[in-house]
């Protein structure tokens, strides 16, 4: 089993601690993990990425230009990872910001109005708990039980957003569900 | 061994210096590996040790220096064009057998280059820096969990023949995060090196004078201290190869050799390579220098093509052409610029070398 | 029953000095050793040996060494006295090594107010290499590398390390003296003495900057030397103290 | 009365101690130390008032003064 994804937006949408707190996940599990965000010149251009492998393997290349699914929370996301995206794999959109169409007609489209449902919430900033929520409830990378005990433990320092994270998740991990 | 923890390459290798017992850091900010020094800048003093960032990478390499003269467990991280800069005291550490402990993170060149991992310091690193004949044993980590367990080694390294020892990690080990089992001791390992009275300048109260020093005018002195130095390289070269070996059971169609980075690509493009029915193995040298040149040699006597696959134009390759000594066809494959290639390049290049061979 | 009262200080060994006649390397020698025997620092001090014509000097000492590349003995003086804060650490560097490939370790090493003592010989010269212009050659010198004489429209002035260093704000203790007359040579060890004393207290980076005589590549007797430096470094060169910690504090 | 000491062969003739010496104590020698010096040497000894000036200036450390008394207090450097 192993579990591509790569996670891209601009600056300050969280994809980098969305990453690394599906890694942490991934590691609670006991499966071998590999976070790696963009760095260098891409840094300054406003968009970030990073790309997390899960497997049960030990994880040979932590590069994988065709990963089994991208995470895209911004239009130039999708037009880069979007063609990447193995066939057969799964591209989450977050249809808040995203007013594009995904030519891709050989994988998995699931639409998430991430930062709508997150501001509906009560935060806009929680978006990238809800595209977490949809991609586990998309792919099983990890369960979803620990994914939410992690998200608790990272957020420990700040209980008040604790119940506003646990209900963003939900809300990604039902609308996912729903498109399966 | 203690519990898991998800660490970032760079602060992996800060926390695994401390670890290691090295209470002193001098440093200057160059990326991809500056967040070893940012770690440290907060770590160094919480456990009682010294973090200072020098106003270049040449005097960082003589504060290095000063404290190994010292008898200090001391540590250094910088990137290729600052490892240019402290070749000079390089050559100065290696000669006064100072046992110093620095990583190269890795970045592509020449000149400025750019911050993307490069493995195009292999020369730099194995043949010397520096002016002189002297050797770093030099070790290539290839995850985060390699390096910091090569770091702590690397202290015992030092220490054991007086020699400094320089990791070579790229961009990507830096800067990715990865599981990492943080070695533990019963007994914390020492801040001063061992043995050091002997040596260390340390204000010679109740013995003699100790004197670290590199200048011999005397040339018998100067062959003298060439020729011990020598020696000790001949034992690191007799105790101390190490490597990791994949699928090198039985004859091969091909042998790949690379490290670090570079190696896990491989390891990727050797499955699809192996479901076009290619028989496929690998070494993976963990120490550059000493290079494992008797293993390769015996394993390109059952291969029909050896390939160096690097992050250069093509470096270590001469190293594998001097395992190999023209009995088996060398190839090489490599990219350059900061441009990691994807494993099916790897496959596609593999092939391609395996149709001209 | 007589009593010694001169006699070679215990932090020197016996050995010759390599120094041509003349030279007032010597007499600096001589003074760091008998401010470390007085201050009772023999056994806590460390050098650092700089390259130039003293690059041997650890040969005339009695406590440990270490021996730098060229210009650089204040970052390897810094990484000693960072990781053994207990050890006395000098180094010992003359105007090629200090104020030309190391102002840079030179001044950061004093901006970062390191507790360590700095012994800068400064004749104006180049002397291991055979008398090539150094920065602080005095305009119209002749050197090797300046043979019609240092040029200031194309070479500069000559540098003034102590007034240049007593800019910075970081306390420390900077002063220049001479040593090419016996009545300045006991001025220079009592600016020394402080020097070291500072550094004992934990208070400050400290430099004496030593006007010294190069007998050899300015070819002339030690006499004429003497004088010349009277004459024409004196007045370029002003001696005093240019900075003390009591300053700042 | 004091005395002076000078270690021939760790002088170099730069005769620096000759021109400082209030007394005119000392002189070069015409003859040669081993390393084929002219090196200084006390000739008016009974002139010495064990003022030091002359190792003072003594780059190569070849000097040694040793006195009777009390005499050398007032130099007090």
């Amino acid at each position: 089993m192993q579990n591509e994804v790569v996670i891209a937006g601009f600056g300050g949408q969280g994809v980098l601690s969305a990453g690394q707190i599906l890694a942490y996940s991934a590691m609670a599990e006991g499966f071998n993990v590999v976070w790696l965000p963009s760095y260098g010149p891409e840094m300054r251009g406003g968009t970030a990425n990073c790309s997390v492998v899960v497997s049960d393997q030990p994880i040979a290349s932590p590069i994988i230009p065709h990963p089994g699914a991208a995470i895209v929370m911004n239009n130039p996301s999708l037009e880069r990872f979007g063609p990447a995206v193995k066939a057969g794999g799964i591209i989450i959109i977050n249809t808040s910001l995203i007013n594009i169409k995904c030519q891709r007609d050989d994988v998995t489209q699931i639409n998430i109005g991430a930062n709508q449902v997150a501001m509906d919430l009560g935060n806009g900033k929680a978006a990238n708990m809800v595209i977490l929520g949809a991609y586990v409830a998309a792919t099983k990378a990890v369960s979803f039980d620990v994914l939410k005990a992690t998200v608790r433990e990272k957020f420990a320092r700040k209980p008040q957003f604790e119940e506003l994270n646990m209900r963003a998740l939900d809300a990604g991990f039902e609308l996912a569900g729903k498109q399966m | 061994m203690g519990k898991k923890v998800l660490m970032k390459g760079n602060e992996a290798i800060g926390e695994a210096a401390i670890l290691a017992g090295c209470r002193a850091y001098f440093c200057y900010p160059i990326t991809p590996q500056t967040e070893v020094a940012e770690y440290l800048a907060r770590r160094m003093p919480e456990v009682g040790g010294t973090f200072l960032q020098g106003e270049s990478e040449v005097a960082v390499s003589y504060m290095l220096f000063g404290a190994g003269g010292a008898g200090v467990k001391v540590f250094t991280s910088s990137s290729s064009p600052g490892i240019s800069l402290m070749a000079e005291g390089m050559s100065y550490i290696a000669t006064a057998e100072l046992p110093i402990v620095l990583i190269n993170v890795m970045r592509n060149g020449p000149g400025l280059g750019g911050i993307l991992p490069a493995q195009a310091d292999y020369f730099q690193a194995t043949k010397g820096a520096g002016h002189g004949d002297y050797h770093f044993i030099v070790l290539a980590p290839s995850s985060v969990q390699e390096a910091v367990d090569l770091i702590v080694k690397s202290f015992d390294m030092a220490e054991k023949y007086s020699n400094p020892v320089m990791l070579v990690a790229d961009g990507m080990i830096g800067q990715m995060m990865e599981p990492v089992e943080l070695p533990t001791f019963d007994e914390p390992p020492s801040p001063y090196v061992k043995g050091h009275e002997k040596w260390a300048t340390t204000g010679a109260k109740g013995r003699e004078r100790n004197l670290v020093k590199t200048l011999f005018l005397n040339p018998h002195e100067g062959q003298d201290h060439n020729v011990k130095l020598q020696t000790k390289y001949k034992e690191i070269e007799a105790n101390e190869i190490a490597f990791e070996e994949i699928d090198t059971d039985g004859d091969l169609d091909v042998l790949l050799v690379s490290f670090g980075t570079m190696a896990r690509v491989c390891k990727t493009a050797m499955e699809s390579l192996k479901a076009e029915g290619v028989k496929v193995g690998m070494l993976r040298p963990i120490s550059l220098w000493p290079f494992p040149l008797q293993r390769i040699r015996d394993l390109a006597d059952k291969t029909k093509l050896v390939v160096s696959v690097e992050l250069s134009m093509g470096q270590m390759v001469e190293d594998v052409e001097r395992a190999v000594q023209g009995k088996t066809p060398v190839g090489f494959f490599g990219r350059a610029g900061g441009i990691v290639p994807t494993p099916d390049e790897v496959k596609d290049g593999i092939l391609n070398l395996m149709k001209e061979s | 029953m007589a009593t010694t009262v001169f006699k070679r200080p215990e932090s020197m060994s016996t050995n010759i000095t390599h120094y041509c006649p003349g030279c007032t390397h010597g007499i600096v020698h001589r003074l760091v050793g008998e401010v470390l025997d007085e201050l009772g620092l023999r056994e806590r001090a460390i050098g650092i040996a700089p390259v130039g014509c003293s690059v041997l000097c650890y040969n005339y000492f009695n406590i440990d060494f270490q021996e730098s590349a060229h210009g650089r003995a204040p970052a390897m003086a810094t990484g000693i006295k960072r990781t053994r804060p207990d050890t006395i650490v000098f180094t010992y560097q003359g105007d090629g090594d200090l104020a030309s490939i190391g102002t840079n370790e030179l001044i950061h090493a004093a901006n970062r107010g390191e507790r360590i003592t700095t012994v800068f010989v400064n004749n104006a010269i180049y002397g291991m290499t055979g008398g090539q212009m150094a920065p602080t050659t005095m305009p119209g010198q002749v050197t090797t590398t300046c043979p019609m004489g240092r040029d200031v429209q194309t070479m500069g002035h000559p540098l003034r390390v102590s007034e240049m260093l007593a800019t910075l704000k970081t306390p420390s203790y900077i002063a220049r003296v001479a040593v090419h007359k016996p009545s300045y040579v006991i001025e220079a060890k009592r600016a020394l003495k402080k020097a070291f004393q500072y550094q004992v207290e934990g208070r400050c980076y400290s430099l004496v900057e030593f006007l010294s005589t190069c007998p050899t590549n300015w070819a002339m007797t030690p006499s004429q030397s003497t004088k010349w430096l009277e004459d024409t470094m004196l007045p370029y060169y002003p001696l005093g103290e240019f900075k003390t910690p009591d300053e700042e504090e | 009365m004091p005395r002076v000491t000078i270690e021939k062969d760790r002088c170099k003739g730069c005769s620096l101690c000759v021109e400082a010496c209030p007394q005119q104590v000392l002189e070069m020698s015409l003859d040669i130390n081993v390393k084929g010096y002219f090196y200084a040497r006390p000739v008016r000894a009974h002139h010495c008032i064990g003022c030091r000036v002359c190792a003072i200036t003594c780059p190569d450390v070849a000097i040694e003064v040793a006195v009777h008394g009390t005499l050398y207090h007032y130099f007090d450097y």
